[in-house]
């Protein structure tokens, strides 16, 4: 393997991020972002971890159907506390630290009055941090908005933006709508529980329909924040991998906005059987299906892209390939979801729960990985070992589909969500899931060691060692504490790989 | 407010007007939160309005819309004589800056002053809700949600309008210190705006909470 | 081997071959699509694989006719799959004019059942083949879900509110039913078995069960004496409160000039919430009853309620009716 | 780009539109115009609303990215009120003889 390092400026001497001030003061209290962005890296890996020991012990536990491992009462919790960390580890890390403190167990849905008047647990504390990230998801979003409407750099016109930073605009639009609307309902569950009045609690004249309806307004457009980051990924590494600039580019674009925008018109599909009128549910379900095109249009886009390029099978690129095929699959069960005559039968079953792991686990998590093996080298100066990396990408795609297929198959028999006991006949596919579960344990335990063992080890990567193109691919790696010495002008655009010259392609060999 | 170098632009911004239309775009930008935050409070509200109507009604009732209206008016013209504080400081006008900014000021207070005699009253008819609530009445729950909304959202605006006190008083020392130029005005528009929204959510609040079914 | 994996569940219901019709359309489209993509992806990966003297990169910015064409063909399958579905979620949510009553009550963790001729059960429930049956259901506590696979059915259980849905029984046998509804600490095991059984061995059923020494409205009609409520509502009018014969299922005005049916939520109201719709003509003297009795006594109340009605309205076994 | 400056005249014909408008509201809450009176109120207030956004907060006289912004605000508002709001007041649409009436219920506990 030979290093693309050897067109580099990098002479190691000069001062990174990485190396400008040690200790641990100066790292808690940085305000360079790609320090904070190191520091959310970390942080949201080890909740990546930690929700999956919780994956794990759910898995455990469903092996057999009886509820031998654990008792009912700590699965609930395991399950909420799964939902919990994972969805919102996400959005920012700090809510499942509040969580974890207080033992919550109402699902992460926290339906009232399930929520308020049974659990006895945090779900105050809960609440306060639920609006304090809020608070700050909307400061995120606010900044991101206002800096790309008004700081972009001379020549960035919109259209030469990098699609990743489309994705995100539109991930701030739902976050700046949707975050105030949560924060609210969660106001008035707080004021019913320390008051006693009735907002959602029938007993004292609530509704708890009502808290559905707002609670999901936040949270299905919610779940596109989760998605959108990683469509951004995708776009960047397709077409560096493919050597050719993006099919469709303005499409994939407004998609982005489209999914922003449609996403918070569809909420209700969470509610069809919840007594809900039958015509709100049509409206509802109707949306959700026009919601579901702007997808297929970047599905179809980015296969477009490889067409005619020059395909190099690096990791990054394998986790796309992933991310297309199960992303696929997983946004297509939606549609069976958002289908009304049929989600009464599979609503809160296990289909449900192998939608949206095959959109998040297979879509998001690759999208994920993806990136993190892409931007690896400009974020440490560090090569990984590429035959580890294409070594557990392939686990994981193996480990996942055997996770989570079967539970598709269960979930159209019946079996319910939130189950820690069930009958036996199911149990044939909680098998095969719960050993998916175990090869999917280990992919996730490879990169851990390999990136890990490559901060140290690792070949130095230089500025750009995929021959990227891209404004972070011009300076050194890691980069300098000040990214750019001159405001880069920006004069061509985004992905225009095809202009390169023939040799300087690829450096790397596959 | 995004940054306070009096006369001096920020080192990401490149000029005065584009540090400006920056801060005033993340002013409007907060402006959508907090229109999606009250939108929530203004969906349960009417949810309940239409399912418990004459509860509602009955819940209005009891409400002073003397002191509703007046307290418009109060806000109303602080609204007008806060557009004239920004309008002086467009123009460079540090005293009517001054001056103006103060007078919202007082108006402001006033509001808070009217609003806190109707708390009192509504505590002296144990209309306070999960805390003794009485009132004579075939579903006294109902009325007691009606005045949950009632504190709720008046409530919210209150702490909205304390907030923007804060940011006047603020102003009004910055102003005092001769901060604001004809080029660097953007706190005081930006406030202005801030201000104006809290008006407008009341101009929403007084029909809904006073005026049912006066008829 | 497979035959223990089966890919279907049992369908004992009308609706459910016409709900697995739909579940294969969209697995036959969802299938073509994603085979599309990863044929596709795959051909291209290894067509365009990077190589010795393989071809420049051709650049290439899109194509509109392509963009449309993607666009159009999902939008109109998606359309079809919205239609499909909406019409098959109507007929689930309107039970045919004949459809007899059984009424549930969730509970954490319990499902209470009761028949109109008076039968309980508790996490069973009897119903007769071929039959269509209206759930009337509601909850002591927190939301539950009444779900049961082989009919695929399922429905909210909302406390504060009935909620309803029907099904109609094809196949003989005994089906699982789960709480499909997070609902705390026994969520998982608030489940249990619906029977489906010959109209005959049925009456039989209803006939045998102990529990059943009387019907659920001759229940009803002996509260309503214990409760003192004949002492405002005669048989005739008269009475301080409104004759409650030949009620059920007809207008009533109120004094707020409205006209409401006097169906069950109706009734529900007017016994638990007398003040909130006051009938023309009358005071609002009534009493709540909220405190004195709990949901299962208002169902037998509504039910003697209903008994008071014209006789052809109500049948004591509407099973018999259908048959 | 200078800051357009509106003159105050403007602002003293908006401030007295405003007030006059408040006097209307409480005067028309009292007319017996039915369910329009709700609708009475909703428009008045919008109309103040407009008036405040329009001049005072100076969305005439801005690019218009701003008005972007400010549509966008009501746009998703009206979405949110619209479809909780459609849900319950359909409810009772539904073919059923027994669902019209119950979403009126208090429930016992
Ligand atoms: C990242 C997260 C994510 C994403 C992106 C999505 C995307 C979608 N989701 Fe999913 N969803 C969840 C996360 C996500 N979902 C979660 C967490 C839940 C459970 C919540 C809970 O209850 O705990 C859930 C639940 C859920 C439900 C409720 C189910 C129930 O409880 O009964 C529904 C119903 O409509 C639904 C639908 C959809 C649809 C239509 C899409 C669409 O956006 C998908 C669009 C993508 C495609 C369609 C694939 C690509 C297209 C093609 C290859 C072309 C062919 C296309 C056509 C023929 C149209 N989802
Ligand atoms: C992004 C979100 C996300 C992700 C990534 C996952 C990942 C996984 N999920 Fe989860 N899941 C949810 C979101 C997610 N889930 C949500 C929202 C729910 C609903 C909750 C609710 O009902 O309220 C749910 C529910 C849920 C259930 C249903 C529970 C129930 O209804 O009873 C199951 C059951 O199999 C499950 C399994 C798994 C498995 C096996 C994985 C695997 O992919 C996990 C694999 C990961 C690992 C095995 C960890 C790897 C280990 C290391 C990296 C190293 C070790 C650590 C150190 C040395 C520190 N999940
Ligand atoms: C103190 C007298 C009184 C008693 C006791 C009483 N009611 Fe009533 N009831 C009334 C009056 C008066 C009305 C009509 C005004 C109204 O709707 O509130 C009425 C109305 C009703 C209605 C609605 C009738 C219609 O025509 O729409 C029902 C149903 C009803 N009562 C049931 C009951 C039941 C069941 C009980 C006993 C558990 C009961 N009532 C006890 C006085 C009484
Ligand atoms: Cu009852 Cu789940
Ligand atoms: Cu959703």
């Amino acid at each position: 393997m030979s290093n693309g390092g050897s067109t580099s400026q990098h002479n190691g001497a000069g001062e990174n991020y990485l190396t400008a001030g040690y200790g641990l003061k100066s790292w808690l209290l940085t305000t360079d972002h790609k320090r904070i962005a190191i520091l959310y890296l970390i942080t949201i890996s080890i909740f990546f971890a930690l929700g999956g020991l919780f994956a794990v012990l759910i898995r455990l536990e469903l092996l057999t159907p009886a509820g031998d491992l654990f008792s009912s009462d700590t699965y609930n919790k395991l399950f909420t506390m799964h939902g919990l960390v994972m969805i919102f580890f996400f959005l920012i890390p700090s809510i499942p630290a509040v969580v974890l403190l207080g033992g919550v167990d109402t699902g992460w849905t926290f339906y009232a009055p399930y929520s308020e008047a049974y659990s006895n647990t945090a779900v105050g504390l809960t609440a306060i941090g639920v609006f304090i990230t809020g608070f700050s998801s909307i400061l995120t979003g606010l900044n991101f908005i206002v800096t790309i409407h008004k700081m972009r750099a001379p020549g960035l016109t919109w259209f030469r933006l990098p699609l990743f930073v489309w994705a995100h605009y539109a991930t701030s639009l739902i976050m700046l709508l949707g975050t105030p609307v949560v924060a609210i309902s969660i106001l008035l569950v707080f004021l019913e529980r320390v008051f006693g009045i009735g907002i959602f609690d029938p007993a004292l004249g609530g509704d708890p329909v009502l808290f559905q309806h707002l609670f999901w307004f936040y949270s299905h457009p919610a779940v596109y924040i989760m998605i959108l980051p990683s469509m951004g990924v995708i776009s960047e590494i397709i077409t560096c991998f493919s050597r050719k600039r993006i099919f469709g580019y303005s499409f994939i674009a407004f998609s982005s906005l489209a999914i922003a925008i449609l996403g918070f018109l569809v909420w209700g599909h969470h509610m069809f059987v919840s007594s809900q009128s039958i015509y709100a549910g049509m409206v509802f379900s109707i949306l959700t299906m026009m919601v579901a095109i702007p997808s297929a249009v970047k599905v179809f886009n980015w296969t477009a892209t490889m067409y005619k390029g020059t395909i190099i099978y690096q990791t990054p690129m394998l986790y796309v390939f992933g991310f297309l095929g199960l992303f696929t699959v997983g946004g297509l069960t939606g549609l069976f979801l958002g289908t009304l005559g049929l989600d009464v039968h599979v609503h809160d079953t296990y289909f449900v729960v192998a939608h949206f792991h095959y959109i998040m686990v297979g879509g998001a998590i690759m999208g994920y990985l993806g990136g993190l093996h892409y931007w690896w080298p400009k974020i440490t100066g560090r090569m990984y070992s590429e035959a580890w990396a294409k070594l557990s990408a392939v686990i994981i795609f193996i480990g996942f589909n055997l996770t989570f297929f079967p539970q598709f198959l269960v979930g159209y028999l019946g079996m319910p969500r939130r189950y820690h006991v069930y009958p036996p006949e199911f149990q044939i596919y909680h098998v095969l899931s719960t050993a998916g579960a175990s090869v999917l344990a280990v992919g996730y335990l490879f990169p851990l060691v390999y990136l890990l063992w490559s901060l140290a080890y690792g070949e130095k990567a230089g500025p750009n060692p995929w021959q990227a193109k891209g404004l972070e691919w011009t300076i050194p790696s890691p980069p300098p504490t000040y990214n750019f010495d001159v405001t880069p002008v920006v004069t061509e655009e985004a992905y225009d790989y095809e202009s390169m010259p023939r040799e300087a392609q690829f450096v790397i060999e596959p | 407010m995004s940054s306070n170098h009096s006369g001096v632009v920020a080192h990401q911004f490149d000029d005065a007007v584009q540090q400006r239309e920056t801060a005033n775009l993340g002013m409007w930008a907060f402006l959508i939160t907090e229109v999606m935050m009250f939108g929530g409070l203004f969906a349960s509200y009417g949810y309940y309005r239409w399912k418990f109507h004459d509860a509602f009604v009955e819940g209005s009732n009891h409400l002073d819309y003397l002191l509703g209206a007046t307290n418009t008016g109060v806000l109303i013209c602080s609204s007008f004589t806060m557009a004239l504080a920004v309008q002086a400081a467009q123009a460079g006008k540090r005293k009517s800056t001054i001056v103006f900014l103060l007078l919202t000021m007082v108006l402001g207070l006033a509001f808070l002053g009217i609003k806190a005699v109707e708390y009192t009253e509504k505590y002296e008819h144990h209309l306070i809700p999960g805390h003794g609530f009485q009132v004579a009445s075939a579903h006294p729950n109902l009325v007691e949600l009606f005045f949950a909304f009632y504190f709720t959202m008046t409530g919210l605006h209150a702490l909205h309008m304390i907030i923007g006190l804060v940011v006047l008083s603020i102003l009004v020392s910055m102003a005092w210190r001769n901060r604001f130029s004809t080029d660097y005005y953007s706190p005081v528009e930006n406030a202005g705006i801030y201000w104006h929204f809290v008006d407008i959510v009341w101009i929403f609040l007084f029909p809904f909470l006073y005026l049912i079914g006066r008829s | 081997m497979l035959k223990d994996i089966p890919f279907l569940p049992q369908a004992a219901s009308a609706m459910a071959g016409r709900v697995d019709l739909l579940y294969l359309f969209l697995i036959a489209v969802s299938v073509f699509f994603f085979v599309l993509v990863a044929t596709l992806v795959f051909i291209f990966a290894i067509r365009y694989r990077k190589r010795e003297g393989g071809a420049d990169p051709t650049p290439i910015h899109g194509s509109l006719g392509l963009e449309l064409l993607w666009t159009i063909i999902p939008f109109c399958l998606s359309m079809v799959m919205f239609g499909w579905g909406a019409v098959l979620y109507f007929n689930m949510f309107s039970p045919p004019e004949d459809a007899q009553n059984i009424y549930v009550v969730g509970k954490q963790w319990m499902w209470k059942i009761q028949h109109p001729e008076g039968n309980r059960e508790i996490d069973e429930l009897h119903v007769p083949l071929g039959a269509s049956v209206r759930l009337i259901m509601t909850s002591e506590d927190v939301i539950h879900s009444f779900y049961v696979p082989a009919f695929r059915m399922k429905m909210d259980v909302v406390p504060g509110r009935y909620t309803s849905t029907w099904f109609k029984a094809t196949k003989i046998g005994k089906y699982h039913l789960f709480c499909a509804e997070y609902c705390g600490t026994k969520h998982s095991e608030m489940v249990g078995s619906v029977y489906v059984m010959d109209p005959v061995e049925y009456e039989d059923w209803l006939n045998r069960s102990t529990t059943a020494t009387k019907s659920m409205a001759e229940v009803g009609g002996e509260l309503f004496t214990q409760l003192g409520c004949q002492t405002c509502h005669f048989e005739q009018s008269g009475g301080r409160g409104p004759s409650l014969h030949n009620l059920y299922d007809t207008p009533v005005r109120l004094m707020s000039g409205e006209t409401v049916k006097a169906d069950d939520g109706y009734l529900r109201q007017a016994i638990l919430d007398p003040a909130g719709q006051v009938v023309e003509g009358y005071l609002p003297i009534m009493p709540t009853y909220k405190t004195q009795v709990d949901e299962e006594d208002v169902l037998k109340l509504i039910a003697y309620i209903k008994s008071l009605a014209l006789p052809q309205k109500m049948s004591a076994h509407p099973a018999e009716e259908n048959q | 780009m200078s800051e357009h400056v509106i003159p105050k005249g403007v602002y003293v014909l908006i401030f007295v539109t405003l007030l006059i408008l408040t006097l209307l509201t409480v005067e028309v809450s009292f007319w017996n115009l039915g369910i329009l009176n709700f609708h009475m109120a909703v428009l008045i207030a919008s109309t103040k609303s407009m008036l405040v956004i329009l001049y005072f907060m100076h969305v005439r006289y801005k690019g218009g990215l701003t008005g972007v912004f400010v549509a966008a605000g009501f746009i998703f508002l009206g979405i949110l009120l619209t479809f909780t709001l459609a849900d319950l007041m359909t409810r009772g649409w539904q073919y059923q003889p027994d669902t019209s009436a119950f979403s009126m219920l208090i429930p016992p506990r």
